[in-house]
């Protein structure tokens, strides 16, 4: 594998978007591997954490970006409890996937950021998760309907555990003031990540 | 009597019911007032976090600054809302401008006054082992129970606050308190998947299935969570992981609260240990308990 | 750097032992601090007379830093001591003056904390400056 | 009117690179006194000294000011060239342009080069009120105090013996040695450690210029260069010097309930012991706090069969005052305490030990007889891994530096192993591997290709007990794999700390240390075994971590300046001291009471004909030139020479002023 080192990948863009977005300093890794060392799903990334530690450093989004590493990031956080240069390593995955999300760069996956919608849509409309609507939605969206329907989803709804009615906030007031406060953090992180009136 | 914020998260008015009911059951028992928060909204869960700085912060906001109007120190007794709560706590008063943006979008201040903490500390430290003892009926003899912390209640040290990061006692001390035996093993903060629950499967079966034999391998009866995430992994996911890794488990897993309501004298159905895809009652049954 | 191109003049006393030789070790570290102050240097806190700093705001200084071993570690076992016990003395006195608190300002720099003393000397400049534009 | 010279130095482009010099030359020329400027590239070196000295006889100077570096660097310089001038030394002013201004400021040359010129007209100012003070000496007493009994207090008494001075080594323990006699064999000779240093501690006992004080402490410190008065606490043996070391008291003790500290805790010791077998002075001590006799005044089997009656319960801790013209501080280190990497188990695994430990495993006359097993069972190990940087090169646990010799004794321990038991394998987890020395890079290799032993590159996350195994969690970051190690044992490579007194023992001296506790040298490259205080001397581990040989030439380094001082028959002394004006002297008492020194005394004098006052004076071989006195003085009748009242209410005029516009450039500070 070759990659032609352009300045201009290390000194600003992507890695300097990566440092504004996540105030760590990337810099700071010595590549140690206690990230990798300790990360429960390292073992299904294409590149561990600390090698995209490493592809921060020196730039490369493309090959990052297209890779699975950040989406297979379960935010355990066991990455910074432990790291001897005092980096968030999974706030920096987080970011990863805060710029792939928001359009900055290319997304990898066709799971997560399907989930995320859903979830963030249900908590605008409700103030809360609808469980079953949900699901559905997610197994339709991933075209995987009958996704853990059986036995596990049939189970659930026979011991009461999920239910068919969504709970809602009841005060219509504050139902309007949640679905404001969405529109305005939309806005708001657009500024953020696209350095807008920064 | 003394008064807690609450906030019992999507997953106990739905998944998780038999939590909440234990945990207000049992609050009830220990004389802590658990005043649920009006009008509380997700707190964003992994989701948030990994979509956007803002509305991580600003969604559990909402619910710190009523915690503060109030001052009460709020709780969850779910490990993902509790770490929510207190990581956008501690984000806010890290990052002022963060701080700012949250107060503009929620268009409420906040002093960053809010205390919170996960409902084990409330209960084992603010209200006191000692004081639990007290109010026990029976002694849970003879029962081996593994403590499974999770990701979420221990990490990062600077949100958990607990007594130790890499090998917390907190809940294992409950359990000698509760008369049972804690399970020394080594899976006790490892990861079981949570936020991939339904998106990457896969990876969850594989974390929780070795949590599980490790917990196995070192003798446990049941195992006890704090999560309702890590309870669902652990719990309704058990049949299919047994049946990929041709074992049988059979590991009840129960919240701590329901275990803490089996030695203040609840029965079975009082604590909704129907609900849980493995059944504790022959365990219990043959230990003497119920 | 937060240089201020405005007139803001800052005046330093720094004891030969610790800060002096912290300031050194700012230098030998290249970490780099506004270029307001000016460095006075004393053989100890101890030996600061009230008069110097009065004589240095008398003369037009907008802030004045003295700067000195961390008690205890005192080249003269007890100069420093003298010094802490003058200082607030000193500071409610000139407040009285009209001397904001903004502009007097003392610290304890060690010889190794060569980017502890650019810290100081930022924090010092920037209260200083707060006090110039905010009044 | 004052004749002044500027100089102004480039420092190579230390200075000239940042600010611009000619221009501060040219803005000196403008300050009222000033009769010559020059700028040169390197001040300090021979040719521009000499630049200085034609410039005092060319333009007839009576004072100078050098605009370079900080004084602490080259103040001794100038003074000698103002001496070779003919003019007196104490006329000289340095303003420091590098450390304060060209390497703080190089981000604005423009602002750089205008705080050049302020701080030179500040240098200007104060040398104005410069006075001529003459040389004042000292005696020097010539009996060095040497603090630690490790190789590095070895070796200097030693050489400072050898050069026919008196020397006392105190030591804390009871026995001098120190770490090195903890350790089995050394890198990379794999020379027997005990083989090489025993002899060294046989000569420090038998030389009859070094007085041995072991279980004893430094606890006081008064005094300077030349004269330092030291207290020194005796702490009491129970053993009185008709001991002849038999040993039989040791074997007969039945109190076996403390862990030996040489041992690293792995074995129990007796209440009265000795650390080890070849301790020198060989004369066992009690250990009060754990001796049944001293707990429950029942038991002195030892007093029974003791064959010389040495056993003395009833001795006390002795203080002994000493005087001393220098001090060699080597304190050494300790290790760093891994209780605090709970993902190595809090220090509550058993089979996870520490690196000294594993030396005392190795050890033949270590508690196993050199025999390695897990201390847990007792059974011998097959698969051992070891951990690099434990508490080194790791900020989250405040350690951010490296320690220098873990790479290397990791890689001992390895082979060693290995020597005594060929079946073993052993995995090396390290960073980057750091062998810089005579054959060291060598000797890892042979550790890896002649040794067999597995070089993993990361750091392990976690290590946890699965039934009787230790699993070790770590990461190969060169393949990017994830490595699973089944070990029956894991040796933490612990990182070096000074000892946990060494701060205490520094605010005796007055000495600087670095945020760890490490001693501060007077110069990291060209003074590296001073201090900042005249006279006292550091080498080994207490400054920074090192290996045998570096300690033990800093050991020797510091013998040479110790001889160097005891050579002089009388020392020169600093005359920046104190001085009372008697005419304005109220006798008020203030100075004589905050002198640190008592260098203050009061007196009955005629200040003026049939005027007889109660005045101040002070006693010029005493005072230190600290100012307290100068500073607390209502009547301003004390001053400090060399920073006298008028050389800083100078100095602060100065720094008040604006630049005088004459520079062609508004000036904007």
């Amino acid at each position: 594998m070759k990659y032609e080192l352009q300045l201009k990948n290390i000194k600003e863009g992507f890695r300097k978007d990566v440092e504004r977005l996540s105030k760590q300093k990337i810099s700071n890794c010595y590549q140690c591997g206690k990230c990798s060392a300790g990360c429960p799903v390292a073992y299904a990334m294409e590149y561990p954490p600390s090698m995209a530690m490493r592809m921060i450093q020196l730039g490369m989004h493309d090959r990052l970006m297209s890779a699975n590493t950040s989406w297979f990031c379960v935010s355990c956080e066991t990455c910074t409890t432990r790291c001897p240069r005092e980096i968030d390593i999974a706030k920096v995955m987080d970011t990863l996937k805060i710029m792939a999300q928001a359009g900055k760069y290319k997304v990898s996956d066709n799971e997560v950021p399907i989930f995320d919608w859903i979830f963030l849509k249900s908590i605008e409309l409700t103030g809360k998760i609808y469980e079953i609507g949900m699901i559905g939605a997610y197994n339709m969206l991933s075209l995987n309907p009958f996704k853990d329907v059986f036995p596990m989803g049939v189970k659930m709804i026979l011991k009461g555990k999920i239910s068919f009615i969504p709970h809602l906030i009841y005060n219509p007031l504050e139902m309007i003031k949640n679905i404001m406060m969405f529109r305005k953090i939309r806005k708001k992180d657009r500024e953020r990540i696209y350095e807008k009136n920064v | 009597m003394f008064k807690v914020a609450y906030f019992p998260g999507c997953s106990l008015s739905s998944t998780a019911k038999e939590y909440d009911v234990a945990t207000r059951l049992v609050c009830e028992d220990l004389e802590i007032d658990l005043v649920e928060i009006p009008e509380w909204i997700c707190c964003g869960a992994t989701t948030a976090h990994i979509t956007s700085e803002l509305t991580a912060s600003a969604l559990p906001a909402k619910s710190l600054i009523w915690a503060e109007k109030h001052n009460m120190t709020i709780t969850s007794p779910c490990s993902a809302c509790f770490s929510r709560l207190k990581m956008a706590h501690i984000n806010m008063e890290k990052d002022a401008e963060l701080k700012k943006e949250v107060e503009e979008v929620t268009g409420e201040k906040y002093n960053g006054k809010a205390e919170v903490l996960h409902l084990t500390r409330v209960m084992l430290e603010k209200y006191g082992i000692e004081k639990i003892k007290e109010k026990l009926k029976k002694q849970l003899k003879g029962l081996k129970i593994a403590s499974y912390y999770g990701c979420l209640m221990t990490r990062p040290p600077e949100v958990s606050e607990n007594d130790r990061v890499e090998n917390p006692m907190i809940m294992d001390n409950l359990a000698r308190a509760l008369g049972a035996e804690p399970v020394k093993w080594a899976y006790k903060t490892e990861c079981c998947g949570a936020a991939f629950s339904l998106t990457k499967t896969e990876i969850v079966r594989k974390l929780t299935g070795e949590i599980l034999k490790d917990a196995k391998a070192c003798g446990a009866d049941l195992v006890m969570v704090a999560c309702p995430l890590c309870h669902s992994n652990l719990d309704a996911r058990q049949p299919e992981i047994s049946k990929l890794l041709k074992t049988n488990f059979n590991l009840p897993v129960l919240y701590f609260t329901q275990v803490m309501g089996l030695a203040m004298g609840y029965d079975y159905m009082d604590l909704m240990l129907n609900k849980h895809f493995i059944d504790p009652k022959p365990l219990l049954k043959a230990k003497g308990i119920i | 750097m937060a240089n201020d191109k405005k007139k803001l003049n800052v005046v330093g006393f720094l004891c030969n032992w610790c800060s002096y030789a912290g300031a050194d070790m700012t230098g030998l570290g290249r970490n780099l601090y506004p270029s307001n102050i000016k460095i006075i240097r004393i053989p100890c806190t101890g030996r600061m007379d009230p008069m110097m700093i009065i004589e240095a705001f008398h003369n037009g200084a907008d802030g004045v830093l003295v700067s000195g071993c961390h008690p205890g570690d005192c080249h003269y076992s007890e100069g420093n001591f003298y010094w802490r016990r003058r200082y607030p003395h000193l500071k409610s006195l000139l407040e009285h003056f009209g001397i904001d608190k903004r502009r007097f300002h003392a610290s304890w720099v060690s010889a190794s904390e060569g980017k502890k003393f650019a810290e100081v000397v930022k924090k010092v400049v920037a209260e200083v400056k707060d006090w110039q534009e905010n009044g | 009117m004052a004749r002044i010279g500027v100089f102004v130095c480039h420092c190579g482009t230390n200075i000239a690179g940042v600010v611009d010099v000619a221009r501060v030359a040219k803005y000196a020329e403008s300050l009222p006194g000033v009769r010559a400027s020059i700028d040169y590239k390197y001040m300090c070196s021979d040719p521009g000294q000499n630049t200085v000295i034609e410039a005092i006889k060319k333009y007839n100077l009576d004072r100078i000011v050098v605009s370079a570096c900080s004084p602490r660097m080259h103040e001794g310089t100038f003074r000698k060239t103002m001496e070779r001038a003919g003019l007196n030394p104490y006329l000289m002013e340095m303003a420091n342009i590098r450390e304060h201004v060209s390497w703080v400021h190089s981000d604005d040359k423009e602002l750089a080069t205008q705080k050049a010129m302020k701080v030179m007209e500040m240098a200007v100012a104060k040398v104005r009120r410069s006075e001529a003070l003459s040389k004042m000496y000292a005696s020097i007493e010539k009996r060095a105090l040497v603090i630690g009994g490790g190789i590095a207090g070895i070796q200097a008494a030693i050489d400072i013996a050898a050069a026919g001075y008196k020397v006392v080594l105190v030591e804390k323990e009871p026995s001098i040695g120190g770490r090195m006699a903890q350790l089995d064999k050394t890198f990379p000779t794999l020379d027997c450690s005990a083989c090489i240093l025993t002899p060294k501690m046989v000569a420090v006992a038998q030389d009859p210029n070094i007085t041995l004080m072991t279980y004893a402490e430094v606890v006081e410190v008064c005094g300077y260069v030349g004269q330092f008065d030291v207290k020194i606490k005796q702490k009491a043996k129970s053993v009185n010097s008709k001991c002849i070391g038999c040993g039989v008291c040791i074997t007969k003790c039945p109190n076996k309930k403390s862990l030996s500290e040489f041992n690293e805790k792995l074995a129990p010791r007796k209440a009265i012991y000795t650390p080890f077998p070849q301790a020198v002075p060989n004369v066992p001590v009690i250990d009060r706090e754990n001796c049944t006799f001293f707990k429950t005044g029942k038991c002195k089997i030892c007093e029974k069969v003791c064959p010389t009656g040495a056993i003395e319960y009833s001795q006390q801790d002795e203080i002994i005052k000493e005087k001393f013209g220098a001090v060699v501080v080597a304190t050494g280190f300790n290790i760093y305490d891994h209780s605090n990497y709970g993902e190595y188990g809090y220090g509550e695994i058993k089979d996870v030990i520490t690196s000294l430990q594993f030396e005392r495993l190795l050890n033949s006359s270590g508690p196993t007889d050199g025999h390695v097993v897990r201390p847990s069972d007792h059974k011998e190990v097959k698969n051992v891994v070891f951990i690099q940087c434990v508490g080194s090169r790791d900020e989250a646990k405040h350690r951010p530096y490296c320690s220098r010799v873990c790479c290397m004794y990791t890689a001992k321990q390895a082979m060693l192993l290995k020597d005594h038991y060929p079946e073993t394998q052993s995995y090396v987890f390290y960073i980057d591997i750091r062998s810089a020395g005579k054959n060291y890079e060598e000797f890892v290799q042979r550790a890896q290709n002649d040794y067999g032993v597995v070089y993993l590159r990361g750091r392990v996350s976690k290590i946890f007990e699965r039934g009787e195994k230790l699993i070790v969690k770590g990461a190969d970051t060169l393949s990017g794999a994830q490595v699973e190690v089944e070990a029956d044992m894991v040796v933490l490579a612990n990182g070096l700390e000074p000892r946990s007194h060494a701060k205490e023992l520094a605010q005796l001296f007055h000495m600087s240390y670095d945020q760890y506790g490490f001693y501060n040298e007077l110069h990291p490259k060209l003074a590296p075994v001073e201090t900042a205080i005249s006279g006292v001397y550091v080498a080994g581990c207490c400054i920074s971590p090192k290996d045998i040989p570096d300690t033990v030439a800093q050991a020797s380094a510091t013998a040479a300046k110790v001889c160097a001082l005891f050579a002089k028959e009388k020392m020169e002394v600093e005359p920046l001291i104190a001085a009372v004006n008697p005419l304005t002297c109220s006798g008020c008492e203030t100075c004589y009471n905050v002198c640190p020194y008592s260098a203050i005394e009061m007196e009955d004098k005629e200040v003026k004909r049939g005027d007889v006052r109660h005045v101040a004076k002070v006693i010029e071989s005493v005072c230190k030139g600290c100012g307290a006195c100068v500073g607390s003085c209502y009547c301003k009748a004390v001053d400090l020479k060399g920073f006298s009242d008028r050389q800083v209410m100078n100095q602060i005029e100065a720094a008040t002023q604006e630049l005088s516009t004459k520079d062609k450039l508004q000036s904007t500070i």
